[in-house]
């Protein structure tokens, strides 16, 4: 079990070790996409324009289905106000 | 006469072991606890149904031709299919935004996969009692229930442990339910009042376009310098792409609702049919259950260890709770840093913040197993 | 010249056998009462153009290799996976309320199995006849007919006369296409307009509780007393626990839709690869057409007779035309009752009470299922 | 052919035995559910009132969507009021 | 210490070969053009990341027990599941009405394959060069490219020449991608500006029973005449027949969304994974890349001529561009059409008359598919 | 070599004659398939109608909601107005 416990503290090490290296390489890995983005940002806008684009339907638009009720809401109340 | 005695003999009940009764009585109870207590029911309520069906005498599920066995054989067994499809879909409803507006939270990510190495180490200590024999992969397999992460433990401990991994993946599931009570004591002993009230500064926001290069960088590093956490890493990072490209909504939205849906229903059922009374009904379930605590809590406690330390040495304010998000255990563990913050400052919102410690986490634990698997598979 | 040769080779024409040709048109008539005359469409245009596609010379669809072998094979011959999927999606659509506020509807679904057993003994009596050498294997597979489920009939079928499947898949589907053609006259014929106009009280709510531990306890009861009937009866009630736990409904809408959905196809194509004119253009189809005729009628009869002696003995009234319903054939059959009692008494709506005896009766045959596969097995 | 019709004529009466004794244990399985839930009937409604919480939208509160219809209809109605 | 060297040997730099970092580098490329120049995303996305995934040393993905090795073994190696699945659904979401109502579309798309069958020619005439040998089997399937439709081409390449396949499937969906840049300036140079603005007269309206029974004439006529055509063929209009009939919509549903997606991203995957360096870096993958763009130009070219010919000796006027629909890519080949119509003519919307030739070509590119099955398979 | 081209021009030939008869033979096949529905016409109609009736909400009908909606807002003018 000596030995097993050896094995098991130089895993615990070498585990550790790696995993902080290997995570450290990320930041810098993120550092450096966020860089290029900064460098080169005039594509950035155009995709994001047309990918933020979304298919469904826009909230700030009124629906047909909405703008549709309204009108007969709007023309139901003449009526009842004439 | 004979006819009936032929149909008591295909009752169950001159069969029944009475382990088979108990792994019945452990079935229920995951029903109970997925059902009633909420405990992660996509998971455990299929798992605990698959352990009713598969300690049936004489209905064959788990036998060459029976469903469970099948299922088991074709997605777990042969290739690990059933836990990488399962990533794939976690990775395509990830968003690691958080992450990429403060990438030092990945140190947080990383100390709490200390809870991961420093259990190995504990269940190689186990061995000293009587009853138990964990061999350095069987360590490895229950460690990495301290990663907080259902397919990672899955995955690994199909390699390097099968005979365990019933257990293993129970032990993982139950305690990824239980966070939100094993979590706030360790956070609350490891903070002052002070400390816990440390607001923090809102996140910048992060382009498109980082988003999608994002996880490409990962995959990449991966490969080069940890091949062997490629599968886990690289099923993650695919179905993440699938998700930030933008381009492949009809895939991204399959992999996030049917297909993730029908691999858990398959999963839970395979793994339910690995909890037969021989392999679950011994002391070493005990200790894998033990080992799995341990393993929560040390890596709950590195995590926020490791914040106070960022904290000292950093010019923004870090608050030390969401270093106990680093278990991942997404995104339970986060809300859990939430609520605890709340509670120390009423206008102290940490959500955002833990989620990237929370999905850096996820990553840490793929790339744990990815060392374990390296080193002693 | 020689690749023309080749090319005319290379067609179907030179290749064709009399009885190909016969089954093509088998194909294209299932094909007719699907999409025209809306026979169980979702698996009778699937089979019928699995028909097809079988009985092309050259294409190989269902040999080694080729499509239709491989989803026979992986589907139904090695595990019953197609068949037990479908099961736990019908068990995720089927809501038990209508059996627990009204128990004693079991004793229908229980009568409504007479169909099968007495169908057993006939085919075993058709033997006398030349050209019909039914085994008790066979004989069991072909009674199955009678309790009126597909699924069931292809389960059985595939364990007890995989060269009979074809011929009883298109037998059971076809009569459960006709139930509203076939029922009604036995239903007059065995109640007076007096009995047909009998109004019923009103069913009790059934808490959420009741509904979630009742497939739990139908599936303990079922390992306990009949484990053949498991992989049916177990899927079934996993299938209803997805839906009723209401803690995982993500799952249980995947499996009620694109799971069940994909299933029904890959199912449906594999059925079809066995309408081969070897396997079906025999006299042993026609027996096994008559026999399952004769299967729903019994079955529909013993039914309302049932019902009658119920409503008999029993202090709460009962219509005995709701005893038809306990063949299954959810939820067709319970609507002819409907039917037929609006026609008695235009006041009188019975959906609702015949559902009840509708799912006990999926139950019963999924039992006599097991029970067939314990003793002749 | 005498032997098999014995055993398909045992088949008979023993499987409708059987799934007569099934079903009426059944029965019996599903009044002791009844009555257990009659017994514990506390724990039931609260966990009716969390398990009957749906997700969908609810029908009695009225979506912002609608209420920026009604606002607009009001609006609009007022404008062509003057 | 020696733990580290271990671990040094577990990454994958001292393993690196020099192909397999070209060939990450190619599947970044394919990335690059799915996802920034939205280059049939759908395939080209999974096909990219699965050629990263299998060059990385180490990792075994492509070796037995690893993901991709398991997608496509079981996907397109032992049975073309996926190829004839996606076809299956590309059969459902195909509207047949332009065709039905202008059957003589069927010849521009018989014109188009002469890409097809130009090119195997053109293969074997490479043969002339140093360093390329295909054999007819090679060329048959590298023509198919011409066929510009990739399910066919997959079906195709993995049992004609499944070491090619990967050079074969990329050529094909990089020059699908590619179609409104290849055949703008062949059309522009076969046509006069007058016969570019020629106007179509309107389309009759097609009733929904010659919808339906229009799949089902196919298969039988394909059954009779090209039995090695009737997997693609037969699966097609399987899936067509489910849109059609009307009576099945909840599969027709599934297949069109989770079914076809599903299946996409396995495909994906498992082509990528045949993107090794051994197969891909070769100069036959040049000539695959230079002959599947001479396939191109010729089905272009050769469409447009038909539709001339057409013109002169039929009564009605025929726009000769839409001949170029009829190498399929569908339905962007349409597209182009439209838009090259609309730049001679502005009022002349030719997208609906397009249609036609344009899934006429999906059927002709299957059927060749299948003649080259039977003279050279 | 040589073989092998005249193998390729022979499949260039019959490839193509082949593709081309079996499309023409297609076009026959369409045609009979037209002249048969323009024969039996009765039963396409009385068809027609059940399969175009779709299970989708119908687009002419106010839904529910909008109802509401409607009524909502012409309530909540009225109250403005007083
Ligand atoms: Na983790
Ligand atoms: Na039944
Ligand atoms: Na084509």
């Amino acid at each position: 079990m000596a030995e097993q416990l050896t094995e098991a503290a130089l895993l615990l090490g070498v585990g550790m070790a790696v995993v902080f290296a290997f995570l450290v390489l990320l930041i810098g890995g993120i550092q450096v996409i966020a860089a290029y983005v900064r460098a080169f940002p005039g594509e950035s806008a155009e995709q994001n324009n047309t990918t933020n684009t979304p298919a469904s339907p826009s909230t700030t638009e009124l629906r047909p289905d909405l703008v549709a009720a309204i009108s007969a809401a709007v023309h139901a109340h003449r009526h009842t106000n004439k | 006469m004979e006819k009936l005695m032929v149909l008591w003999e295909s009752t169950s009940i001159p069969h029944f072991e009475p382990g088979q009764l108990i792994m019945m009585a452990v079935g229920l109870i995951l029903l109970y606890l997925a059902i009633v207590k909420k405990f992660e029911p996509l998971l455990l309520l299929p798992i605990g149904f698959g352990a009713l069906l598969t300690n049936i005498p004489l209905a064959g599920f788990s036998e060459v031709g029976g469903l469970l066995y099948f299922l088991y054989k074709a997605g777990i067994a042969e290739t690990p299919l059933f836990p990488l499809l399962i990533f794939m879909g976690v990775g395509a409803m990830t968003d690691f935004g958080a992450l990429i507006a403060n990438p030092r939270m990945l140190l947080l990510g990383a100390a709490a996969q200390f809870g991961i190495f420093a259990t190995l180490f504990g269940a190689i200590l186990l061995n000293g009692l009587p009853g138990f024999n964990f061999t350095l992969q069987d360590a490895s397999a229950i460690a990495i229930i301290g990663g907080a992460d259902g397919p990672t433990a899955i995955f690994l401990a199909s390699k390097l442990a099968p005979e365990l991994l019933g257990a293993i993946a129970v032990a993982a599931y139950s305690y990824m339910a239980l966070v939100p009570i094993i979590q706030p004591p360790i956070m609350k002993a490891l903070t002052t009042p002070e400390e816990r009230k440390i607001e923090m500064k809102q996140l910048r926001v992060v382009s498109k376009r980082e988003k999608i290069i994002f996880p490409i960088a990962v995959i990449i590093l991966t490969m080069l310098f940890l091949p062997a956490a490629t599968p886990l890493v690289g099923m993650f990072c695919f179905g993440n792409l699938l998700k930030e490209s933008g381009v492949v909504d009809r895939l991204s939205d399959t992999v996030q609702n049917s297909l993730i849906n029908t691999v858990t229903i398959f999963l839970g059922l395979a793994v339910g049919s690995k909890l037969s009374s021989e392999a679950f009904l011994t002391v070493e379930t005990l200790g894998i259950l033990a080992l799995g605590a341990v393993a929560f809590s040390i890596g709950t406690a590195a995590g926020v260890i490791m914040a106070k330390v960022l904290n000292r040495f950093s010019t923004e304010n870090i608050n030390p709770l969401i270093g106990a998000a680093g278990v991942s255990a997404v995104p339970m563990a986060a809300r859990v840093v939430n609520k605890v913050g709340l509670e120390a400052n009423p206008h102290n919102f940490l959500l955002m913040h833990a989620m990237g410690p929370n999905v850096a986490g996820v990553l840490g634990s793929a790339v744990a197993a990815g060392i374990l698997l390296a080193l002693v598979g």
